[in-house]
C-alpha cells in the first residue's frame, strides 16, 4: 500500500493506463503543460509527449466532440471539463449524441470515452462552481456514472472506467483532492457497478456517495457511541450501473433506508434509490425511507452559509434518529 | 471575405474536366441520390415513412463530388439532411430507405430513422439532427486519424444555418489550431428551415465570408455543378491529407422542395424555384455530358441501372418487417444490453 | 366555452398577454413570419408586429440569453426552444444563469420569462426529437416547471406563467398539438402549482403528466370496468412548484401510489414524488409505490418500437391491477 | 483582417485628449480599481477572503475608460474578473470587499462571490462565472433597451480566451443582425488561464481579427492608455446609442498577477512582465497628467482620498458579521422564498 492523495490518485491512473494502451489520450483546458488547474495531472504530458496529452482552447463542445469522435474511430480518449458545472455548456454532445449514437445505430460504433471532471461544493466557489451534478448524468440513458469516495477508489475506478467500452462521466469531488489514503501498489483496477459497504450495521442502511460518504461514517459513530444505533454505510460509486443487489441486501437486513445527496433536493439520485426499494423491497421497510440532500437552491458562497445548507454528519444523525424514533 | 483566392479556389480554377469514367461515376451518384430521393418522396405520400424526412433533392451535386473524390476509408460526417451523402459512400439503398420506413432490414434496423443515417463499415459515420453538434465529432475523427497517422479525411456537410450556432465557431477554431485533416463544407441553400439565410446572419456569405476568423482561404463555388464540388473535395481531401489542414467550403446550392415533409416551401417565390430549377444539376450535368460527347448509351444504363435499384430497394424494403421488439432493450451499452443496474 | 385544440390554445394564451401587457415580447427560430414548425404561433407577428414578435438565428444560446438579459431589465420575454431536446445546447443559460442569478444577488433581479418548448415522444422523430425532458428542469432549483394536459390548462397555464415574476420552462407535448378541448371564453388564467384531481376513486392514486393523463384516465377506466378498481386520476401540471397538498389528500386516502412518466426511468419525476410519499407518508400506505416510466433508454423512431417502450393505459392497468393483488 | 480602420478606429486616432476633469477622473477611477485590488489580495493572503477571486490589477484603464463614458443608466456585464467593472459604476467599495469576504454588508449578502458581484441599482448587472454567457445576456439587455427607446447601452467585457466559445460567436451574430446598443469589449491579457492565448487561437489577434465574421469593423486598441480606452468607449456609445449598431473592440492589456489566487503565474516569462509592469497604466497615466502640467496637488488628493476610502472599506466589511443564515433560504423566488412545493 501506498499513501496517496485523491488529486494524486486521479493522474495515477490515467498515468498506469497510458502506459499500458497507445489509445489512451487526454484533453483539456490546462491540463497539459499547467498540470491542471487542481493540479491533478502534472508531469502528464512531460511523460506522454504533447501529441497524448494536449491544451485545448475553452471550447467545451469542441473538447467533448472531440474526444466522441475520436472514440468513433478508435482511440480511447479521455477529457477534463474543469468544473461539472460547465457540463451545461456542452450537454448536447453529452447527452444528445454521446449518449444516445450507440443506441440509435443499434450498436454500430462505441464511445470507450471518459469525462473527467471536478464536482461538488464546500470550497467557497459560489453557485456556479460548486454544483453536484451527479444526477444530471443519471438521468441520461447511455452514460456510466461514477463518483469515488477515496484515492483507491479514484485510481482503481478511473482505471476500469478508461477501460470501459461506454462513456463513463467520472466525477471528482474537490473538497476530497485533499484528503489521503492508501492506495494499492502496481496495477489497481476497481470494477464499475459495485457498491462498497464500508460500515456493517443491523439497525439503518446509510447510503452516501462521494465526499458525503465521510459524513455518513462520522454519522454511524456518532450514532453507535450516542445512540446505540447500528448503521451500515454503504458508498454507492457507481450510480450507473447501480449496485441494487448490494443496497437491498442491507435494506432487506436493516429495514431503514436513508440516502445522503450532495445534489439538491428534486430529482437527486438519491430519490431514485429511494422509489426502487418503494417499490420492490416495500414489504420489507419499517418506516420511512429518509433523504438528507442539500436543500432545493443553488450554493450560496460565503462559508458560514454554504457549511449551512450542505449535508454533514450531524444532520445524517438527526434523520436517522428521528426515523428510529 | 478577402480577395485573395487562395489555394482551394486556384485548384478549382484551375481544375480541368474528369476523365469520362469519372464523369459517369459523378453523374450515377447524383441519378442514385435523385432517384432515391424521389422515392422516399413517394413513399411519405403513402404513409410508408412515419415521421419527418429531409430530403436534398436538387443538391445532389454536393454529396457526390465528395463521395466520388473520397477515399474508402474517409469519414463522412453529416446532418438529418444526409441520405445522399450517406448513400454516396456506398451503402446499401435498401437500408436507407428500409430505415426510412422503419423496417428490420433498415440501416439502424428502425432504432434511428431518416434523420440518423449511420454505416460505419463505409465510413459514413452518422447523421446528426441537432443542429452544429457534428462539427466538433468530425474534428474529433480528424484528431484519431492524425493521432494514427492513418492518413484519413473527414468530411463535414452542414448548412447556411448552422453557421450561426455556436458549435459551428468551435468546432472550426479547434480543427484550425491542430492541423486536422477535416473539411468542412456548407451548403448554402438560402434557407434555414423556413427562414432565409440573410434574415439571420451578419454576412452575406455566411460560410465564406466567416473562414478568415479561423485563417482560413475563403472557399465559395457552385455547389450545383459536380466537376466543380469535384476539382473541390479533390484539392480539400489532399490539403487535409498532405498535413496541409481544415478547410471550410461554402457551396451554393438550393433544395428543391420544403424542408422537411411537412413544409410545401411556399415562403419561397416562385421565380427563385424557377431560377433553381434551371440549374438542376442532374439534369444540367446530364446535358453537359451529352454536349461534350459522352455516349449517350452509357448514360441511359446508367438512369435504368438506378431505376431499377431503387425499385429493388423499395420491394426489398416494402417486405421487411417491423424490427423485433426486443431491440429496443438492446444496444444501449457495449455489452449489448440496456440495463442499469446490477 | 370554446372548442380549441391544444395547439391553438398555445396562440391564445400569447396573444390573451400580449393584448393587456406591451412588455411580453416573443422569439424563436421559425415563430414570426412561418408561425412555427407545429403552427403553434401562426398570426401572432401578424397582429403584434415585427418588433414584438421576431425569429431568430439558430442560435439557441443567444435566444435563452437574450431573453434572460431582456427579462432583467423591465422586458416579460417569451422564447421558444423549438424541440426540448434543444434544451441541451444552451443549458448553461437556462440552468446556471437564469436559474441561479435572483438567489446569488439575493434578489437584486428576477427573470419573468417563459421559454416553451415542444416535449416528448409519440411522433416517431427519433432519440433527438423525442425527449421528454421535465425532470432535466425539476432539478435545477430556480426553475419553474410546467406540463399541461389539455388546451384549457394550455392556455390557462401559460398565461400564468407569462405573468409569472420566476423563469418558467413550460413544456408542451408535441403529441397533443392536434387534440382538442373545451376552453373557456374570455381572459383564462390557471394559477401554477395547483394539481388537478381528474376523477375521484378509493383504492389507488395514479399520478400522471402531458400526454400520459390520458393514458391514466383510459387505465382508469378499464380498472373499474374490468377490475373493479376505483383510480383517483391526479394530473400534476406543474412539477415546480409541486403540489404535494393535492397528492398527500388522496395518497392518505387511497394508500396506494402509482406515477406515470414519459421522461426514462432514472431520476424521473416521479422518484421525486415516490420519495417524498416514502418520506413523509410512509404509514400511510398499504403497498408499493409503483412508477410506469419510459424505460431507461431513447427513444427509437421506427413506430413499432417506439409505440412498444412509451407508457400506455395497459402498462398502466397491469401496473396497478399487479399492486392491487 | 482588414485594413480599412473604419468608424471607431478612425475616431480613436482622431481624438483629442480629454479635458482635465475627466482625466482626473479616469486616474481617480483607476487608482481606485488599484487600490481596492491590492486590498483584496492582502485581504487574502491573511485568509480574509475564501475561496477564489481574479484580480484585474494592471487591467485598470479599460474599466475606467469605460466607466467614465458610461451614461449612468447603460448597463455593465462582466466576468469574475469584473471587480473594477462593477466599482467604476459607482457601485459602494464595502459592499464589494464585503462581499469578497462573506459579509453581511456584501453587495448580496455573501451569497454570490468574488465572481459574481451586482448592483442592479447602478447598472452593474452582473458578473459571470460561465465563460461566455454573459455575452449573449447583455445582447438581451440591449435588445431590451432597443425595444423599450430607452437610449441605454450594454457594455460586455470579457476575455480573449472567451472568443473561442461558441457562446462569443452566438452573441455577436446576434447583436449584430438586430442592430443591437451593445459594446462587446475583449481584454486581451495574452493568457487564457495558464496557457497563451495564441496556443489555442486560430488568428492573431482574437477579438479584431473575428470582427468581419459579423459584418464589423475590426478595432485593435491600447488597453493601457486610459485616453485611448476613453475615446474608443465614447465612441463605441455614441453609435450604440445612435442606431449605430454593435460594435467588437480588442483591447491589449496584461494582468500584473497570476489568474486567481491559487496561481502565482510563473508560466509567464520574466521579460513579459517587465515589460508590461512598465506600461503600468495607473503610473504612466500619473505620469503624463503631471508631465502635461496638471497639478500635482489634485493627483495626491485623489491617491490620498482612495486610499481612505480603501481602508473606510475593509474596515466596515471586518466590523460585518456573516450574513444570517436564515437567509441561505431566502430568494430563490420572486416571493422571497425558496420553496418548491404547496
Ligand atoms: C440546435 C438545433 N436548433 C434547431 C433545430 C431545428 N432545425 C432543424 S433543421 C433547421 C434548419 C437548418 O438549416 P441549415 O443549417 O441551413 O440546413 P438545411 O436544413 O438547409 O440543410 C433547424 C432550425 C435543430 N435541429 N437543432
Ligand atoms: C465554460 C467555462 N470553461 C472554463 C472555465 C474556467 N475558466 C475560468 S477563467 C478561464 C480563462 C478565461 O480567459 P480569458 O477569457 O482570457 O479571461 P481572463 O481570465 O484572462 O480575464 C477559464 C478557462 C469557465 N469558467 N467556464
Ligand atoms: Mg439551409
Ligand atoms: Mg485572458
Amino acid at each position: 500500500m501506498a499513501q496517496m492523495s485523491y488529486r494524486e490518485a486521479v493522474k495515477a491512473a490515467i498515468a498506469q493506463e497510458m502506459r499500458r494502451d497507445e489509445s489512451v489520450v487526454f484533453i483539456g483546458e490546462d491540463i497539459a503543460a499547467p498540470g491542471g488547474v487542481f493540479k491533478t495531472t502534472e508531469g502528464l504530458q512531460a511523460e506522454f509527449g504533447e501529441l497524448r496529452v494536449r491544451d485545448t482552447p475553452i471550447s467545451e463542445q469542441a473538447i467533448i466532440g472531440a474526444v466522441a469522435g475520436a472514440a468513433m474511430t478508435g482511440l480511447r480518449p479521455i477529457a477534463e471539463i474543469m468544473f461539472s458545472d460547465f457540463f451545461a455548456v456542452c450537454w448536447d454532445i453529452v447527452a444528445n449524441q454521446i449518449a444516445k449514437t450507440r443506441y440509435m445505430t443499434d450498436g454500430q460504433c462505441s464511445f470507450p470515452l471518459v469525462i473527467r471532471s471536478a464536482n461538488g461544493g464546500g470550497s467557497r466557489f459560489g453557485a456556479q462552481h460548486s454544483q453536484s451534478v451527479e444526477n444530471w448524468a443519471m438521468m441520461i440513458p447511455g452514460l456510466k456514472v461514477v463518483a469515488p469516495s477515496s484515492p483507491a477508489d479514484v485510481k482503481g475506478l478511473l482505471a476500469a472506467a478508461i477501460r470501459d467500452p461506454d462513456p463513463v462521466l467520472f466525477f471528482e469531488q474537490k473538497s476530497l483532492y485533499g484528503t489521503k489514503g492508501d492506495v494499492p501498489e502496481g496495477e489497481h483496477v476497481v470494477p464499475l457497478g459495485k457498491a462498497n459497504v464500508l460500515r456493517e450495521g443491523s439497525d439503518v442502511t446509510i447510503v452516501a456517495l462521494a465526499a458525503m460518504v465521510r459524513h455518513a461514517m462520522k454519522a454511524a459513530d456518532t450514532l453507535q457511541a450516542e445512540h446505540g444505533i447500528s448503521a451500515e454505510v454503504i458508498d454507492v460509486r457507481s450510480l450507473v450501473p447501480l449496485d441494487t443487489t448490494t443496497i437491498f441486501e442491507s435494506v432487506s437486513k436493516t429495514a431503514r433506508l436513508v440516502t445522503v445527496e450532495e445534489n439538491p433536493r428534486l430529482c437527486g439520485w438519491g430519490a431514485e434509490i429511494s422509489s426502487i426499494v418503494a417499490e420492490e423491497l416495500f414489504w420489507d421497510l419499517e418506516g420511512p425511507i429518509v433523504r438528507v440532500t442539500t436543500p432545493h437552491i443553488p450554493l450560496p458562497s460565503a462559508d458560514a452559509l454554504e457549511d449551512a445548507v450542505l449535508p454533514s454528519a450531524s444532520k445524517v444523525v438527526d434523520a436517522v434518529v428521528k426515523l428510529a424514533d | 471575405m478577402s480577395n485573395d483566392t487562395g489555394q482551394l479556389m486556384a485548384a478549382v480554377k484551375n481544375a480541368k474536366a474528369p476523365d469520362t469514367d469519372t464523369r459517369l461515376e459523378l453523374y450515377r451518384q447524383m441519378q442514385a441520390c435523385r432517384m432515391m430521393e424521389q422515392r422516399a418522396y413517394d413513399l411519405f405520400m403513402q404513409n410508408l415513412i412515419k415521421g419527418t424526412s429531409h430530403l436534398a433533392l436538387g443538391q445532389e451535386a454536393v454529396a457526390a463530388g465528395f463521395g466520388v473524390a473520397m477515399r474508402e476509408d474517409d469519414y463522412t460526417f453529416c446532418t438529418y439532411r444526409g441520405h445522399n451523402h450517406t448513400l454516396v459512400r456506398g451503402v446499401s439503398m435498401t437500408g436507407i430507405l428500409g430505415e426510412l420506413m422503419g423496417r428490420e432490414c433498415g440501416l439502424l434496423h428502425g432504432k434511428g430513422g431518416s434523420m440518423h443515417l449511420m454505416d460505419i463499415e463505409k465510413g459514413a459515420m452518422g447523421s446528426y439532427a441537432i443542429i452544429g453538434a457534428h462539427m466538433p465529432i468530425a474534428a474529433g475523427a480528424a484528431w484519431s486519424a492524425q493521432y494514427r497517422k492513418s492518413g484519413q479525411v473527414a468530411v463535414c456537410f452542414f448548412g447556411d444555418g448552422t453557421t450561426n450556432i455556436g458549435a459551428f465557431h468551435e468546432a472550426l477554431n479547434f480543427a484550425a489550431i491542430w492541423d486536422l485533416p477535416v473539411v468542412y463544407v456548407c451548403e448554402n441553400n438560402l434557407y434555414m428551415e423556413y427562414t432565409p439565410i440573410g434574415d439571420v446572419t451578419a454576412v452575406e456569405n455566411p460560410g465564406a465570408d466567416r473562414a478568415s476568423a479561423y485563417g482560413l482561404e475563403p472557399v465559395l463555388v457552385d455547389g450545383n455543378d459536380a466537376d466543380t464540388m469535384y476539382a473541390v473535395a479533390v484539392a480539400a481531401l489532399d490539403k487535409a491529407r498532405s498535413g496541409g489542414g481544415p478547410s471550410l467550403i461554402e457551396v451554393q446550392t438550393y433544395r428543391h422542395g420544403g424542408h422537411s415533409r411537412a413544409d410545401p416551401g411556399k415562403y419561397r417565390p416562385d421565380e427563385e424555384v424557377e431560377a433553381w430549377k434551371k440549374r438542376d444539376p442532374v439534369i444540367t450535368y446530364r446535358q453537359r455530358l451529352l454536349d461534350e460527347g459522352v455516349d449517350a448509351a452509357a448514360i441511359d444504363a446508367i438512369d435504368a441501372e438506378q431505376s431499377a435499384r431503387v425499385d429493388a430497394a423499395e420491394e426489398t424494403a416494402r417486405n421487411s418487417g417491423p424490427p423485433p421488439l426486443e431491440s429496443a432493450y438492446k444496444e444501449l451499452w457495449a455489452d449489448g444490453s440496456s440495463s442499469w443496474r446490477r
